[in-house]
């Protein structure tokens, strides 16, 4: 069963050279941490900047240098600031290459929830509508189940949706998971993990291949 | 010759600011939130506000203390967290309150500054945001068509501006700031320098005057941190 | 009747302190000339700069720094560069308060024709057709007859259109007439110019006043 | 750490250009255009051409130098004059061509890089660029629908440049670069200072290197004057 930071890890292996990526907030941002160094790769922050850097020695941060997640940055040589909508223009523009995100309920067929519980929380979408209903490539990562142990990988999102239909691969700490034809696709197993436990904790269709790998991470 | 914008401080800026009026305020959490301009409108006590602002603030700090006072009636943001006497008036009812796309508000408040009265975005197809509005495929994708916003007073904070009206803005601190100076119908921009038209580059200037019709220099900026995250300083 | 450089005078009366103005090419662009020392107006030109000041001294020209009509320029304190989109958004959005322009032809119904005589002349629209359908307050500048000695204020456009119902206010060599109600309103009459001459020189309805005063320069 | 872009030169730059493809062009008159890439695109021979300009040049500068060898099977521009050969060929019918109005032109090029499909706009109503397209009064005004413009390559021009493809323009050289950078499929810079990424202040940068996958540093810049006019120098 992989730990938040070896999701995180997992996801950096799909991180090519040449690519703009943005983060969300949890899990997505620390997969900063994993990108190999010398990888030309920049991240994007939606508030406004592009060549984020790691969080700011202490006594060095700055109130106007923060990302989406409202916390303080840096900014890596060959950054640049920018406002709002020329960030989403990026964003709906198809100009940023990879999008990770967190989920409350993906579907089978790739609809995500992630921004409501009505009734009980409503912080908003944020960025999040923007980012999934344009982004080319799109990886969830999350935990398989919620608190209440509760797949999360369902037939069809109970939530309020965020986008439909959009969220290609998952990333959980059981599995990497593609989707396409309606249905999970079981691509690798977290180390020590078993098919059955994979299919137990998967509510919506899931389709096993004959020889599901191992994660290596 | 340029044209003057200079007033004194805040309270010359929001003159003419009444109750039941839409205000645009930039910022992105507490990062470049109009700080002085919002103190006004609380000593003020206009009321029954509907404000257009990314975010809300914190509980004692942006948007939070209009909040407070009971003097916001709606609200249109699109991420609210952070904010536990927001969410104590959403869910009560007492608040109104309209979610939507960050890059959509961002659109909007530049299609209401730009003249063009609407647009279509896929942001938000499939999705509650896309009830009521009108959908239409482009390239085989659905898009719904979103209406420009445009406010009776925005209010803007930058890093530097000169009498002109011309703004420059310090890195993350951009964000809805310029987009929502072209949407107001009066535009009031508070800044932490005010130097003389002419002493700003021309080629550096992120938000022209033309935007701007109130400019003054705040005499003190919090700029509260809202995430204070930082790693251990090298030796 | 006027010359050129009067029409521009005349037309700089009408400009008033804290005013943005955008100056077409040909008899709008003079108007410049004529602005008060120390009244606050700022000139924009829809390629890219507020704050248009005079030709440059000769030596100093920078191919960079041009006018619509594609000439040197300066700028004036307080100035500010910007792209075609922003400089279109000031325009559309109707943060330029007033706009000069030339014409073919003008209705008397404030239609305006100055971009395209078929056949013959196809230099474009440039900026004209967002112009007109966006400024609330637009002056034309222009003879009042043509070479041929035509009336270019008529009925009806006969030429293609830059835009319908647009034009408040036609300054011409013989005369200030304001367009309303489907009219030619006559305002003032040039220097030795009787209001018989302006009616013949009038294909349009023309409302003619008890009292027509000469424009005073 | 920062994307690569450079490139060697306007060849290298320009690989993968074809006969048939749509390109645009930034500048105005003469002011800003990619003259490195267009002596390229000569020096290629390409042909039918799809060119989306502002303006055609002049009739030995700019795109004119592509218009006499007929390389430009249709032109999307706002303003043409200036150009004998280009006149001569339109009115002929060698050459198609599709006048709309300059902000129009703008904003169609940054929808188009920036993934609005459409948007309403009141240029143009009751004139010939509304024939066939729909119109919505919004505040009871009419607004006619334009759509985005995408191409396959864009050649811009920027005074200084980094590693990382950040632009820096000067002065109205900027005009329709920037959307145009947004808008292409392969977007090319040519710029006269190429500097390491890292060297440009990221709060000065008018076009994010997201926007651009080619830049070099062109060897020498005619930089034409269109209409030199001169008022005398002062003793």
């Amino acid at each position: 069963m992989l730990s938040k930071n070896d999701i995180a890890r997992r996801i950096a292996q799909e991180v090519q050279g040449g690519w703009y990526v943005n983060l969300g907030i949890g899990i997505p941002t620390l997969v900063a941490n994993y990108i190999p160094e010398g990888l030309e790769v920049e991240f994007q922050s939606e508030n406004g900047i592009l060549g984020m850097g790691p969080f700011p020695e202490e006594g060095t941060e700055d109130a106007d240098l923060i990302n989406a997640g409202k916390q303080t940055i840096t900014a890596m040589p060959g950054a640049v600031y920018f406002d709002s909508a020329t960030s989403f223009a990026m964003i709906r523009g198809r100009h940023v290459q990879l999008t990770v995100l967190g989920a409350m309920e993906v579907s089978s067929n790739g609809d995500i929830a992630n921004w409501k519980i009505p009734g009980l929380m409503v912080k908003g979408m944020g960025g999040a509508m923007d980012l999934v209903a344009s982004a080319e490539n799109i990886i969830v990562a999350m935990m398989h189940t919620n608190k209440r142990g509760d797949s999360k990988l369902l037939p069809a999102c109970t939530l309020p949706l965020t986008g439909v239909a959009c969220v290609r691969r998952v990333v959980t700490n059981l599995a990497v998971l593609d989707i396409r034809d309606g249905a999970f696709h079981l691509v690798e197993r977290a180390p020590g993990v078993s098919v059955e436990e994979i299919q137990t904790a998967t509510a919506g269709p899931l389709v096993v291949p004959d020889a599901v790998p191992e994660m290596r991470l | 010759m340029a044209i003057t914008k200079t007033v004194k401080d805040a309270q010359a800026a929001c003159e003419g600011i009444e109750s039941g009026m839409t205000l645009m305020l930039g910022g992105f959490g507490l990062c470049g939130i109009p700080e002085h301009a919002i103190a006004e409108l609380k000593r003020r006590g206009v009321k029954d506000l509907v404000c257009i602002s990314n975010n809300a603030g914190v509980d004692d700090f942006g948007l939070g203390l209009l909040l407070q006072g009971r003097q916001i009636r709606k609200m249109i943001s699109s991420y609210v967290g952070e904010n536990d006497e927001f969410e104590r008036q959403m869910l009560s009812g007492e608040l109104e309150v309209d979610l939507i796309p960050q890059g959509s508000l961002a659109e909007r408040c530049r299609a209401g500054g730009a003249g063009i009265p609407a647009f279509f975005t896929p942001a938000g197809f499939g999705t509650e945001v896309a009830e009521g509005k009108e959908v239409r495929e482009f390239d085989g994708k659905p898009h719904i068509l979103e209406t420009a916003l445009t406010a009776d007073f925005a209010f803007v904070k930058a890093w530097k501006g000169d009498t002109a009206g011309n703004l420059v803005y310090k890195a993350t601190a951009r964000n809805f700031n310029p987009m929502m100076a072209m949407a107001g119908r009066i535009t009031v921009a508070e800044v932490e320098e005010l130097v003389p038209a002419g002493e700003l580059d021309p080629n550096e200037i992120h938000t022209p005057g033309i935007f701007v019709q109130r400019i003054f220099q705040g005499d003190r900026f919090e700029k509260r941190i809202e995430q204070r995250t930082v790693r251990p300083a090298k030796a």
